[in-house]
């Protein structure tokens, strides 16, 4: 398949950036983290999202949804990336809508889907037991009780946990930690009893959540897929979710190449613009250069996640840590090269090198994904 | 569609019938291959067989128009010769510079005459061209060249010095860059013009690099004598012509990385010479960096593509050549590095059987070229800077 | 030596008797060693008390002569109190850009009353310092800065912006670079003067950064009166001081990267949090990271040691500090990011108690300002280039 | 100890300079190359060099010898980075003077030591097996045979091999391939009945050979050490080799430094000179920074090594790592700089180039000593 856009997803594309530009814009965030917003986002945003249908572009049609592939929704994660705006789209649209698809039974998807789409529900994964992305080890244990389950530990780093209604919770069924086998899925509602969820405020000032379960009681039907069999879909939504990823810090070491370049288009120093400057010259267009890979092997994970390709995995790793690789290089490039004025808060800069690190970290870093890539080259 | 499978069919018989066993084993050396032109030894007759059965058909040029004759091919027709080609292992019937840099130039800025001189004698391999470019002082800075040519009505007589004229030992006619006005601000003097080499004044000396022998040389021209009717284009307009045909240099170099798809990964030599432990490569610090490289390596084949399918797409950037010129060779130079990390001493021996007398180490070294020719990486770097993001204004 | 023998056992034996309990205990924050000044607030009795003992000796400037208050001890000596304060984890008891800075400038540059006016005040701790050296629009460029001072008889009337002014809201006095020629070339028309900071015209303004609150202000001067006395050095000569002062800053900055000696190694926290696979760091990629780092680190290490020793032989090359900064704090930019990269997500919380509220992304944003304050790396690389190896000229 | 050379060693360090570059500069080695020398260095310079002492720098004064140390030694072999004479010095007057001197017995130091100093023996250590530096594997096994013993294998890569009077081998008395336990280390005249050595020609034209053992008998007097024990002595000498390898490319890292700088002063491209450019100029000052870590760690090392620091073998690895990653740096930067020219033979820039590789390469490459680094300490 040609590397390139077809002419809907250039439109989607297009629509995005003009929508997130003009409704939600860095200044958006900025405002949310200084009001210390308790929800993090705005719901009326995330409405217009819905009526735009986003929230839909991965559902099957038959749900009610768009099944617009994940290249379209790579284009708005791309265009997300420019804009910083706080949203479910990702916890939700991508992760939930993704998860619930690839495990759920019949019931469940009509009545989830179809909630998502509305911009009615909020969903959060909750699969991280500590700091460092370690999928098979739980932190919850899950023990039969009566005909349903009570679940036991703790989840770190959930995000949008605090704002979502329902959780996707994985724990432990069978086996040890470190096990891929015994480990199911299960939907855990917002107020069940023995939940406690305490909000976390990251360095992006993009939602986060601690989520303890005491002792939290669900039915037989809080059961996402079969029991023990959870971390194959687990799998394939981590792929999912990291080559969006990909696609957000595309867009923001994108963002941020365009307004460095910019700034040395204006900034004078002995007398010169700074763009002037050969060194700075070189390192810039060393910059392009790698974004320019950068972009290729985000459209091609896009792709390969449409088509189901056998190499999958090997593209989500490269796609994860070559784009992580490069948006650290040009968001450091960028504090740099804007100098003094690039560490203060007042710029937006600093904004971008926060949610860059935070996205790189979410699903395994680049060096994560560096081990993984060799591994799945068997060396 | 129908068309193309019947040409597929046709093609596929075609090869069958006439690409002679010789011309289905993989080349090795630089003699493998036919350059053609009068110097041209055949390494046997089915060399010659092969160049000339496809050189009849024009399929040595397969897209150039068949009045001049080439082959005629649509851009799909041409794609499935060469897969039919590649599917038995064909070596392609003649490499050559007339076919990569001056064939398309004539055809672009030639003269009606000059594309019946020569575009043929292209095709069938019958002479073979050699560029002169660069200067000793105008290496980077080709543009301040100074090897005049001075218009003696009906011919210009050329004095001054080239270098890294590949090949200029066995060419037959050189393309050349002269100052035809030195008056003229540097990129407005400049022509190009073409002579035969078989001439006094013409003096070749081979430069020896640190890889070894090689094909570039010194070329020292001495009152040499090129026909008025051998310029091409407009007299002092050269500098256009320099900058399509560097283009064209910029994507055969970058591209060189490529080509190293057809031999084993370089992982799988890690782990050969290296062995595993515990189930990964012994040495944690050359798996690193082997598979940063290779993330590196399959980013930029996959820009390579893209950039050919958005310029399919009509989306091109434009001056993409520079970014995949300075990637490919910065990429292929750390990959030779990472082949001594990986074969230690020996890929360092310099001469004996048992080192294939020294084809590593010589390699390695050639590719420290890569990123100095056709135009630097530096020089890559400044036209991103320049033509791409709009620096350079003080 | 016998003589610093006994120097070192009356030193323990007084340290040991005054040096109060609480200035023991490494400091954590800010308030925990004195900055001196009239706007400090003690953290607690003995805090004032280790000033006042420590001060009476000279011993908050043990290097400098007694005539103005210093402890005019001799570089063993210095050596000898350092290292019996290390013994017993003894707080330095004042830290100061009076200290750092503006002392040892006036030690050297100032005039006889100038020294006795103020050296005495810096080493009790009486008056806190700051500087103003950068403008909005002249950061690396500093000799460009426009704050104007009118001569106005027996004083300076200045007008002008500065930023980058750390403490400027806590402290009593600036030293400043001020334009007291403005039709000289850029580097001839620059003064150093001192001013009171409580006086009207003086506007303070602190400046957040990415990586949270921090010491740096902006600081406006309207009509701002500085003494005609408080000229240091000559009028218009003061591009040399600032030189001076700006060789002092970049040593200062370099050096904090050394400051890490004192917390666990990388390496150690990496074992900690990523754990051993087959006896070695789980994540290969990083363990080849934390190595190269680690080495780079020592190597760092033993240059800033080697360059001290050659200075001390009188063999130094002059110039060290830019590589010295440059290398120093591109490598603590480089621990920061590994940090990163070994504590995972936890280490870009933000808030809350478990995360100690943020410190370690505080502190890796922060890092990003080290090659950026006192000269950037380009700046240092600019330096050495022309300045060492005697590039520049076209 | 300070990290500077006292007065004997820096004047040590500037006859060496003016001695070296006056009678064996980079021409000499060129002429030996390209004149296909047998012997692939001059005896004669050779003999000067003992004259003036070098082959005993090394040596117990009870020998004969200067007793000069490491840090001495050091000096030499910068300044023959600088010129990269070739001759016996690292063979010999290093490597084997340091394993007879931790080795041998007082007879073989008697016989062996007077004979270096006076440059009538030449000695090669025949320690590698293969391509890779792998010091406990041996390639040669020696077997009881009468009242001494019978040597089968081959060895690789055996500097001077081919132009040695006596070789010292480390081969397999007892336990496995790998086993640091059970190598004993051999003392074998050239002319041995059995043994077959092969010149080979390395890129950087400096004496390397194959040596080939087919049942070779030697005496019970061969023996350098006790038998089965020979690993620690072979240990201690790979680090005083290191040492000096990493001191020999700081010298080519300096020379071919300050030869591109020189010619950036001198290049004029698009009307100014190439030194002119900032985004060269940054290159070449970061090169300058790296060179001074360089120093630092060759400088520390050396001391080490006559002082017997606890940290030896760490120090050891950051010298010979940091140092090949500088080396490797200046002559791949000292080629791009120089264009076109530093691609031809006719300068000198590519012998340096092709020494670093050889030189890095010897007894273990960066990559080897980053693992031993992390190693000792322990992740």
């Amino acid at each position: 398949m040609a590397l390139v856009l077809n002419e809907e997803q250039q439109m989607l594309k297009e629509s995005a950036k003009g929508f997130l530009q003009e409704t939600a814009p860095v200044e958006a965030l900025r405002k949310l983290r200084d009001e210390r917003d308790p929800m993090g986002y705005s719901r009326e945003l995330w409405e217009q999202m819905a009526e735009m249908g986003w929230s839909g572009i991965l559902v099957d049609e038959a749900y009610g949804g768009l099944a617009f592939g994940h290249v379209g929704m790579g284009q708005v994660m791309e265009e997300n990336g420019r804009t910083l705006t706080a949203s479910p789209l990702f916890s939700t649209a991508i992760l939930g809508v993704s998860l619930i698809s690839l495990a759920g039974s019949d019931a469940q998807k009509s009545a989830l889907l179809p909630a998502i789409i509305e911009g009615k529900l909020v969903t959060a994964l909750a699969i991280e037991s500590g700091s460092r992305h370690r999928p098979a080890y739980t932190g919850v244990q899950a023990s039969s009780s009566g005909e349903g389950y009570r679940l036991s530990g703790e989840k770190q780093f959930v995000i949008d946990g605090h704002v979502a209604g329902k959780l996707i919770v994985s724990a432990r069924t069978s086996g040890a930690e470190g096990d891929q086998d015994g480990i199911s899925l299960f939907l855990v509602d917002a107020g069940t009893a023995g939940l406690e969820i305490e909000r976390v405020i990251m360095a992006d000032s993009i939602n986060s959540a601690i989520v303890r379960f005491k002792d939290v009681e669900v039915g037989a039907d809080a059961c996402l897929g079969p029991v023990d069999q959870g971390f194959a879909p687990l799998q394939q939504v981590l792929d999912i979710g990291n080559v969006h990823l990909a696609a957000e810090l595309l867009g923001i070491a994108q963002e941020v190449f365009e307004r460095t370049v910019q700034y040395m288009k204006e900034r004078r120093q002995y007398g010169a613009l700074i763009g002037s400057y050969q060194g700075l010259q070189h390192r810039a267009a060393h910059l392009f250069s790698e974004i320019e890979l950068a972009k290729s092997v985000v459209i091609k994970a896009l792709q390969a996640l449409d088509e189901g390709s056998d190499d999958l995995r090997l593209l989500v790793s490269l796609a994860k840590a070559k784009v992580g690789e490069v948006a650290t290089l040009a968001t450091n490039e960028a504090v740099q090269l804007h100098g003094g004025i690039g560490m203060t808060d007042e710029l937006e800069i600093g904004f971008f090198m926060k949610r860059a690190r935070v996205a790189e970290q979410v699903f395994g870093d680049q060096r994560f994904h560096q081990g993984r890539f060799a591994a799945l080259q068997g060396y | 569609m129908a068309d193309l499978e019947t040409f597929r069919t046709e093609t596929r018989a075609w090869l069958e019938a006439n690409c002679p066993p010789s011309q289905r084993l993989p080349a090795e050396d630089f003699e493998d291959t036919c350059w053609g032109g009068t110097k041209w030894r055949f390494t046997n007759p089915e060399q010659k067989q092969w160049l000339e059965v496809m050189a009849e058909r024009g399929w040595t040029a397969p897209e150039w128009p068949t009045e001049y004759g080439g082959g005629g091919l649509s851009r799909e027709e041409a794609k499935i010769l060469n897969q039919e080609m590649a599917r038995i292992g064909a070596r392609a019937p003649l490499f050559s510079m007339g076919l990569s840099m001056i064939g398309p130039a004539l055809l672009k800025y030639g003269s009606e005459e000059q594309k019946r001189q020569h575009i043929p004698n292209i095709v069938a391999g019958k002479i073979w061209w050699c560029q002169g470019y660069s200067e000793p002082n105008y290496g980077s800075d080709l543009a301040g060249l100074q090897t005049r040519a001075e218009d003696k009505g009906d011919h210009y007589l050329i004095n001054g010095q080239k270098v890294w004229t590949s090949y200029a030992n066995l060419a037959d006619w050189m393309f050349c860059l002269v100052r035809t006005d030195p008056d003229a601000a540097k990129h407005a003097g400049i022509s190009l013009v073409l002579f035969d080499m078989n001439q006094p004044g013409v003096t070749v000396k081979p430069i020896r690099l640190i890889s070894g022998k090689s094909p570039f040389c010194e070329t020292f021209l001495d009152n040499v004598r090129a026909e008025k009717d051998q310029l091409v284009g407009e007299v002092n307009k050269g500098w256009e012509l320099a900058s399509y045909l560097l283009t064209h240099e910029r994507e055969m170099i970058g591209n060189m990385g490529q080509s190293t798809a057809i031999v084993k990964s370089l992982h799988e030599q890690a782990v050969e010479q290296v062995g595993l432990e515990n189930g990964v490569l012994a040495d944690s610090s050359l798996r690193t960096d082997i598979t940063r490289w290779a993330m590196d390596d399959m980013a930029f084949q996959l820009t390579a593509e893209r950039i050919g399918d958005e310029s399919k797409a009509g989306q091109g950037t434009g001056a993409a050549s520079s970014m995949l010129k300075y990637a490919g060779t910065e990429n292929n130079k750390r990959r030779h590095e990472l082949l001594l990390g990986i074969y230690g001493s020996q890929a360092l021996a310099w001469e004996g059987e048992a080192f294939k007398d020294g084809q590593m180490a010589s390699q390695w070294l050639r590719t420290k070229g890569n990123s100095i020719e056709g135009g630097t990486s530096e020089i890559q770097l400044n036209i991103i800077s320049k033509r791409i993001l709009g620096l350079g204004e003080k």
